[in-house]
């Protein structure tokens, strides 16, 4: 368990253009384990939607079920939220979106709930641009379920069970650009420096945003990274019980764009981090693709707005809906009345 | 050689090809029938397939007013050569047999107790006409007039409809006529017409029936037209026969009706979803977030839907489910009709989840249901799931016209907008406030600082804040079984007749017959046929689960009571028996499930055997509770 | 002030925090008792998160050996300030409780029934050692070294365990032997040890638990080594608790004796799938293609899986599924158990299905039901669930050892391999030639030219071929129906045990008791508490669906039956009266759904209430049917 | 309804290899509609099965639901085959190669069946890389449900009904190349004589092999193609009653590697296929999507082998299986027996 907020603060915090202060985007105490990375990406989006001065109640927090599915708990409690069910958060925040196009949406999920169990909910939400942020915290395991490999987790990579994992890491990023999402971005949970202008910018794009956020499991990680330290600390946790789970600082990082930077996880773990320029960003989808995989050969990941489409068609403008949400319309807009029902009946004689 | 006769009362069936244009000419049949103002119910038999393969299209008269089956053929029209063999067998001892006579009938198919009456239909079209396309779709057409004048059907209302079909099209209402007139011409002149079985207008046609000005539509159409009337803002849904028409009639109704005259955009969403799963949950994502959402399917999809239906009754999030029920388990038979997912909606989903469940047996309840749907899964907070079959949804269906009050105001349940949050005391999203086990919801958005909280499947308390306590999971768990209790009141009651004088009566106990949806017209049937033998049988038509307390009293009421239903494990009894404290003894299965819909005779013969057998059946239950 | 005695029956509970290592110190405190030959039963109760959560670990001391909980608890070790309230709570009046006084103890917690004992752990461990990590870790052994002294465990036991847990690592050893000795000569110094309830070697010990050697084990792990004895090949799956250990003692058991001794490859496969869907889909085709495949899940993954099962049961092809059971619907609370897929498994899929469902009661059942589940999938052609629960398949249970006969065989069923097909006269897929229902099958690549045919869930007649007949569906559904009936003789048998002497009973009526899995424990416990009281309760222990006709006679047989389960709709009660003839009045339910293991006491509780209120429920039955 | 088998046979039919005439590859009549692109590929894969010699009984067929997947009906009767559920097919074949290694797997498919409800399955499965041969029948929309559109469906496209689809189509084959697959083809119903060679190459393949093959539906067809013909030929159809399905016959195309060729479909709309050279299909993704895209976007669907990687490690080398199919090993294989049960238990006190 950790605790998003400081626990002491200010009597007198800054307001934002709205007036509202930081406090109230918070959400409640974080039931995650001490230094997780998902707990970064609360502070950040909470800290996003302060800076971006939007009103707590306008937002609709969706996930789906794990450990990074249970954030939403843990920012914006003025916001209603909606923890539904293993990989299908897509669907529901799509549903969500149509009956109210006046909220804004923000879908968090792992990458177990996004890469393997709602793959192809993913796909088709990224097809039909739903508005939305899509977070997915990325750690390359199923944390909740005690740490086995996610379909994100890297080729060769060792399990906390010891186990190889012998499949192709999908790189959500790239399958994202491909499938024809409008905002593609990466990020590291400790970089709140790149994440939480990048969350910004995908609450404000008018589509769908998608960003990949690699966010350290403290206790089941699974980066493939240096497998010399790795096995060291691996034989250091065979004598711990099972259930024992240390206590973890948060990991940070900070560094300058157009610049690599090697981050070393918990378990001694190493990734290599490459920030790209920002206002780099392209809307070729081929160039982008390009880019990522030239970086993926050289063992980097590339953090960054890795995409960017401003001028789409989100899903209530493909579907031509009416400016008025749905959910607000009465009896008078939709019920057709009792002349035009004789009409109908008219019809079928 | 008999000749089986009737005015406005046999069954003519149609055996053809799919995709060969029959379909229309038949209903051109069906239709002209009823615009006569004869009660007429066509059924389409069709194979899971596109083209090339045999289908049917069974089409009863009846002047009473009976729209199940009444099963047997009186006269079978057959322009498939793949199936005659099994046509001629079905028609009746007595009735006849129309076919295309262009290749010469084979000896051994010959059947002396039927008559027989060859039409070179196909010789006829290929001389007639040149394009190849025209002498495939007019031979229906062909037909069509023949039996117009076999049967006595009145030739100004066919060409009426033609005018109707083809408005403005003038070269195509001529050329429909023509190949009318043609079959018209060949069957006066080589055949004694009218045939004993024929239409009369008028004749010997129910009252109620007269009184009413009907409309023929498939139940699917008006389930369609109760989304419409009933508020539906989104439709999310995955293709699959035999509920697909629903969202297809939605659409078009919407597109004329839903308009915002404004800007000219939409007043509805409707979404292709890429799965069951998906179309589920968009629709629990729309009705979590206040519109009126509702998706269609069939078997299959019931199962895939079936973790969402959990976590929607579990997280009370109104959602409407049109289910349209065919032939199961697995892929089952698409095209062919059952009532069999019975139990699979009553409890969809692991755990202790129990779901409310519709059952509509005319196109006016498809309508009126799916309104009353809405409401009730916004007033109950749960998923509605109306349970509709292939039968009644994709069939044509004599109907009254529907009916709206335009005093009508949707029930959006117990939410509470920003002034309710204001004025609300203590607000919690599970509190059960008024003890009738629904509280109170918020929608997001709605106010600034008040109503927010956080929908789950997994434990939380009144408050719906996070738990794992055992208490909070149970009272919250309790709190459910209350809310259903609660639905027993708000959902459509069953309904009774006024019991059926019998003068002789065969039998001292008393009888009752329980049935819902496509059973019940059959078994009104069957049950007049049985009164005038003796058995007088008292019927409840089960219109909604939970059950009303009447449905107990009905059982309870009665010595014997049986249950017709249209699947193999007779579901609905052991829904019955689950949820009421029945004796089972008391509750006899009337079962077919072989995909076409139940007629009255079988209904009717089953009861006779039972009664002549189950006598020693009844007597256990005394025994062993003695 | 009233202190609790007892020799070796007692129920100590700890309260710690999750993540911080307290699981391995809790069960080498169960495991030490355990090796003293004395009756325990350990259970976890821990949260649906990682670190930093309220945890439990009930420990049950019962010289008679029994294994349900019993209810209450005496001696409670708290180290959770978060839940020390409600701890100190729910001791017995005259019990025990022992917690950390390194911070004083709010005076308003204290209650002045029970034993309060303060112990400084955290100063001790902070005292004793510099590093974060073993001050956290060594504490939870330091409290089980001053329990050995309060309740007089064998020190050398716990040495034992910790040389076997550490074997090679001598300085963790030391360590540890050296905190067990810290809280020892803590308890010995400051209280008065042992305390009234306490341990003793031999003791007063049931005769039958004496005689066998028993081992400790979960039923997770027996029904791991159940599919490698009885030769799975195949495991696909998908994580989720409390199912995850199954697939995960599979894998390590088949890592150990499955490698093929030339190559050192596997003869055995372990698939994690991208969701349940996709698990069941690979079982599916793995058994379809002859090997012996399963899965475990639990409730969410039933749901996902149920279309796959309803083509299975169709499709008769062979699936072992392990549904080990947590809190339902939806999500639930998926750390508690609950026996609530009854009807979701036993009616798994929409249309009319009926699956097969074994229920096991301890490990060594889970061990044999998992092997029998193989067999009997192969013999049925058809999907076998086994129905396990959080509290039998993730918590140790003392078992006789398991046990195997080198003479057993696999039952692979009816295949026909390439000698088989060239003697048999005529094969046809779905043929019924034994009437029992069950088919001969055939293997892709058996033959070069005979025994191939096309598997659908759809339409099909007993050759295989594509049909949309009605007849050859009927027959094909009723076969199944055959084919469950043959089941009834193959699956477990219910079990019955010679019924309880009492001398002056204080009811006339014949009473019997109806139960299974994780609720046989306590429910035995509960009948022997009420015998003495006047209430002779004849039990029998259901082992399988389709039930047995022993059931429907021993329900026959009795005047009230109660039937004890864990879930709150009373499922299997629902479950038979909708499979045998019973008159629901007979059937009361005793229900525990509050995801904690259902007790000995409650149950006995519940009984007496219900027949001390019930009698005039139980007329009614005779009223009605007279 | 159309048949695969020609009327009339010679009775010498010439023989294979193995002694096999072309009509030990047959399968049942089809029920597909006449001129339906399906057939085309049904023949295509009788003919490859039977040039490359291969034991028919030695093949499975699996499919899903859907016209397409009926396919495996009309070819190769001698072959069990599994018409299992829609858009599950993925799942059954991997575990029928796990029982099995030694068969060769042919999964047969629809645009619906893959693209839209098999999504998330079709990507797993080449992320497993599973030995087998998977054929997509894509025709941009649904048959057997009466021709809504499909998620391949193209942009703008009109379907039957009217409607105009709103959505990008996904293109089968780049999704392949990014998620892994080891060999990757598309080509036309029609187009035998590179059909052919391309499953037969598929079925050689040591690993998954995908060939996404444009099938055009006669009934319902979807392609975008030319507004104006397509319009013409609607107007048409209006008059006709729905459950017409006109006699057609199969389109047929003949072209030389290397050269473009327009392909008009029944309804009037016209495709333009760019047939690659062979040989020169790259094992580099990043340029075979590159190359794609580019024809892509000159409105070219590239047929051809698009990617190989010939040296992939399949599903069972991966799980380290051994050599015997796991649906062969008996008792002695399997079953530890008594004396370890013994040690397991003694392990355990
Ligand atoms: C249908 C279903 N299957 C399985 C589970 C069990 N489960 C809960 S969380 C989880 C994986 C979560 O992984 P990820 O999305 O990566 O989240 P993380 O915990 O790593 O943040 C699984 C398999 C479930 N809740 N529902
Ligand atoms: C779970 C489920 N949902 C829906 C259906 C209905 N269904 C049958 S085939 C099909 C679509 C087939 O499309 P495609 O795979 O492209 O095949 P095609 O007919 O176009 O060849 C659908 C939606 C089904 N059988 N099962
Ligand atoms: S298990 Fe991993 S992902 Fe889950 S809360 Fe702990 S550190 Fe975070
Ligand atoms: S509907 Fe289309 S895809 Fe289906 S068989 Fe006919 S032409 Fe082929
Ligand atoms: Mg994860
Ligand atoms: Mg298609």
């Amino acid at each position: 368990m950790s605790y998003i907020k400081p626990k002491f603060r200010h009597p007198r915090l800054p307001t934002n253009n709205l007036g509202y202060t930081i406090a109230d985007y918070d959400g409640a105490i974080s039931t995650l384990c001490a230094g997780c990375g998902h707990d970064s990406i609360s502070a950040s989006i909470r800290n996003a939607c302060f800076k971006s001065s939007l009103h707590p109640h306008r937002i609709a927090k969706i996930s789906g079920i794990g450990c990074s599915s249970k954030m939403p708990t843990y920012f914006l409690s003025r916001s209603h939220g909606f923890n539904s069910v293993h990989g299908r958060m897509p669907s529901v925040a799509t549903g969500a979106s149509l009956a109210n196009r006046d909220l804004t949406y923000v879908g968090v999920s792992g990458d177990g709930d996004t890469a393997s169990i709602g793959m192809g909910q993913f796909i088709h939400l990224m097809r039909r641009n739903v508005n939305m942020t899509y977070i997915v915290a990325n750690n390359g395991c199923y944390g909740l379920t005690k740490g086995q490999d996610s379909a994100t987790a890297d080729l060769g990579s060792i399990s906390k069970y010891g186990d190889v994992n012998g499949f192709d890491g999908i790189d959500l990023a790239s399958l994202a650009i491909l499938q024809g999402a409008s905002f593609v971005a990466r990020s590291f949970s400790g970089d709140k420096e790149q994440l939480e202008p990048l969350i910004r910018a995908a609450m404000a794009h008018n589509g769908f945003a998608f960003i990949d956020v690699v966010s350290p499991c403290v206790t089941f990680n699974n980066h493939n990274g240096s497998t010399k330290s790795y096995a060291e600390t691996r034989d250091h946790l065979d004598a711990m019980p099972v259930d024992f789970v240390p206590m973890r600082d948060e990991i940070r990082t900070q560094y300058a764009e157009g610049t690599s930077q090697s981050v070393t996880l918990h378990d001694g773990s190493v990734i290599h981090l490459r920030k790209a320029v920002s206002g780099l960003a392209t809307n070729d989808r081929q160039s982008a693709l390009n880019t990522i995989k030239s970086n993926e050969d050289k063992a980097r990941i590339l953090t960054g707005l890795l995409f960017l489409d401003p001028d789409t068609q989100n899903l209530s403008t493909s579907l031509e809906l009416a400016t008025r949400p749905l959910n607000e319309l009465g009896k008078d807009e939709l019920c057709p009345g009792s002349k035009v029902l004789k009409s109908i009946n008219e019809g079928l004689r | 050689m008999k000749q089986i006769k009737g005015t406005n009362d046999f069954v003519v069936k149609f055996a053809n090809v799919n995709g060969t244009g029959s379909a229309s000419a038949n209903h051109l049949f069906a239709k002209a029938i009823f615009r006569m103002g004869i009660p007429v119910s066509p059924r389409n038999i069709f194979p899971s397939n596109i083209q090339g393969l045999p289908t049917w299209y069974e089409v009863r008269v009846s002047s009473k007013g009976y729209l199940g089956r009444r099963g047997g053929v009186d006269l079978m029209v057959c322009v498939n050569p793949q199936s005659m063999e099994q046509d001629i067998a079905s028609v009746e001892p007595g009735g006849y047999f129309v076919y295309d006579n262009t290749k010469p009938l084979a000896p051994h198919l010959k059947r002396d107790d039927i008559h027989f009456f060859g039409i070179p239909f196909t010789e006829m079209c290929m001389r007639e006409y040149s394009v190849p396309r025209l002498q495939q779709l007019l031979k229906n057409v062909v037909y069509v007039g023949a039996l117009a004048a076999l049967l006595d059907i009145d030739f100004g209302v066919l060409k009426g409809l033609l005018n109707d079909q083809f408005k403005g099209k003038e070269k195509l209402i001529s050329s429909n006529v023509h190949a009318l007139e043609m079959g018209y011409q060949y069957a006066t002149e080589n055949f004694q017409c009218p045939l004993p079985i024929k239409l009369k207008k008028g004749g010997n046609v129910a009252p109620h029936i007269l009184e009413t000005p009907h409309i023929l539509m498939n139940g699917n159409t008006a389930a369609a037209l109760g989304a419409i009337y009933g508020g539906a803002t989104v439709a999310a849904w995955y293709p699959i026969t035999p509920s697909t028409s629903v969202i297809d009639s939605f659409a078009t109704y919407a597109k004329r009706l839903r308009i915002d005259a404004g800007s000219g955009k939409k007043n509805y969403a409707v979404v292709q979803a890429e799965d069951e799963l998906a179309a589920m949950g968009m629709v629990v994502g729309a009705g979590w977030n206040g519109a009126r959402a509702f998706t269609a399917t069939s078997g299959p999809g019931v199962s895939l839907m079936s973790e969402f239906l959990g976590l929607a009754y579990f997280a009370e999030v109104p959602v409407v489910l049109i289910n349209v029920q065919r032939s199961g388990p697995s892929t089952g038979m698409p095209t062919r009709s059952q009532q069999s997912d019975v139990l699979a909606a009553a409890y969809a989903s692991h755990g202790d989840t129990k779901q409310v469940l519709l059952f509509p047996a005319t196109p006016q309840e498809c309508f009126e249901m799916t309104v009353n749907a809405f409401d009730l899964s916004e007033r109950l907070q749960t998923p509605i799931i109306m349970m509709s079959d292939l039968d009644l949804g994709m069939n044509d269906w004599m109907s009254p016209p529907l009916e709206w009050d335009d005093n009508y105001e949707m029930d959006r349940g117990k939410v509470l907008d920003a002034q309710g949050l204001d004025d609300a005391k203590k607000w919690g999203r599970y509190l059960d406030v008024d003890g009738d086990g629904i509280c109170y919801r918020t929608l997001p958005g709605a106010h600034p600082t008040k109503g927010a909280y956080f929908t789950r499947g997994s434990s939380k308390n009144e408050m719906a804040v996070y738990s794992e306590s055992g208490d909070d999971y149970v009272r919250n768990v309790d709190r459910l079984l209350r809310k259903f209790e609660t639905a027993k009141d708000l959902v459509p009651q069953p309904k009774t007749h006024p019991p059926i004088e019998v003068k002789k009566p065969k039998t001292k106990l008393k009888l009752g017959a329980l049935f819902f949806g496509t059973s019940a017209s059959p078994s009104y049937e069957a049950v007049e046929m049985l009164a005038p033998e003796g058995y007088p049988i008292d019927t409840m038509r089960i219109r909604a689960f939970p059950f009303h307390n009447d449905l107990d009293q009905f059982i309870h009421d009665h010595d014997l009571v049986f249950v017709i239903e249209q699947n193999r494990d007779g579901q609905m009894r052991q829904l019955i028996m689950n949820e009421c404290q029945i004796a089972p003894t008391k509750l006899t299965s009337i079962l077919n499930y072989s995909g076409t819909p139940i007629t009255a005779r079988d209904i009717a013969n089953q009861i006779r055997t039972s009664l002549n057998t189950k006598s020693a059946k009844i007597v256990p239950l005394h025994a062993e509770t003695a």
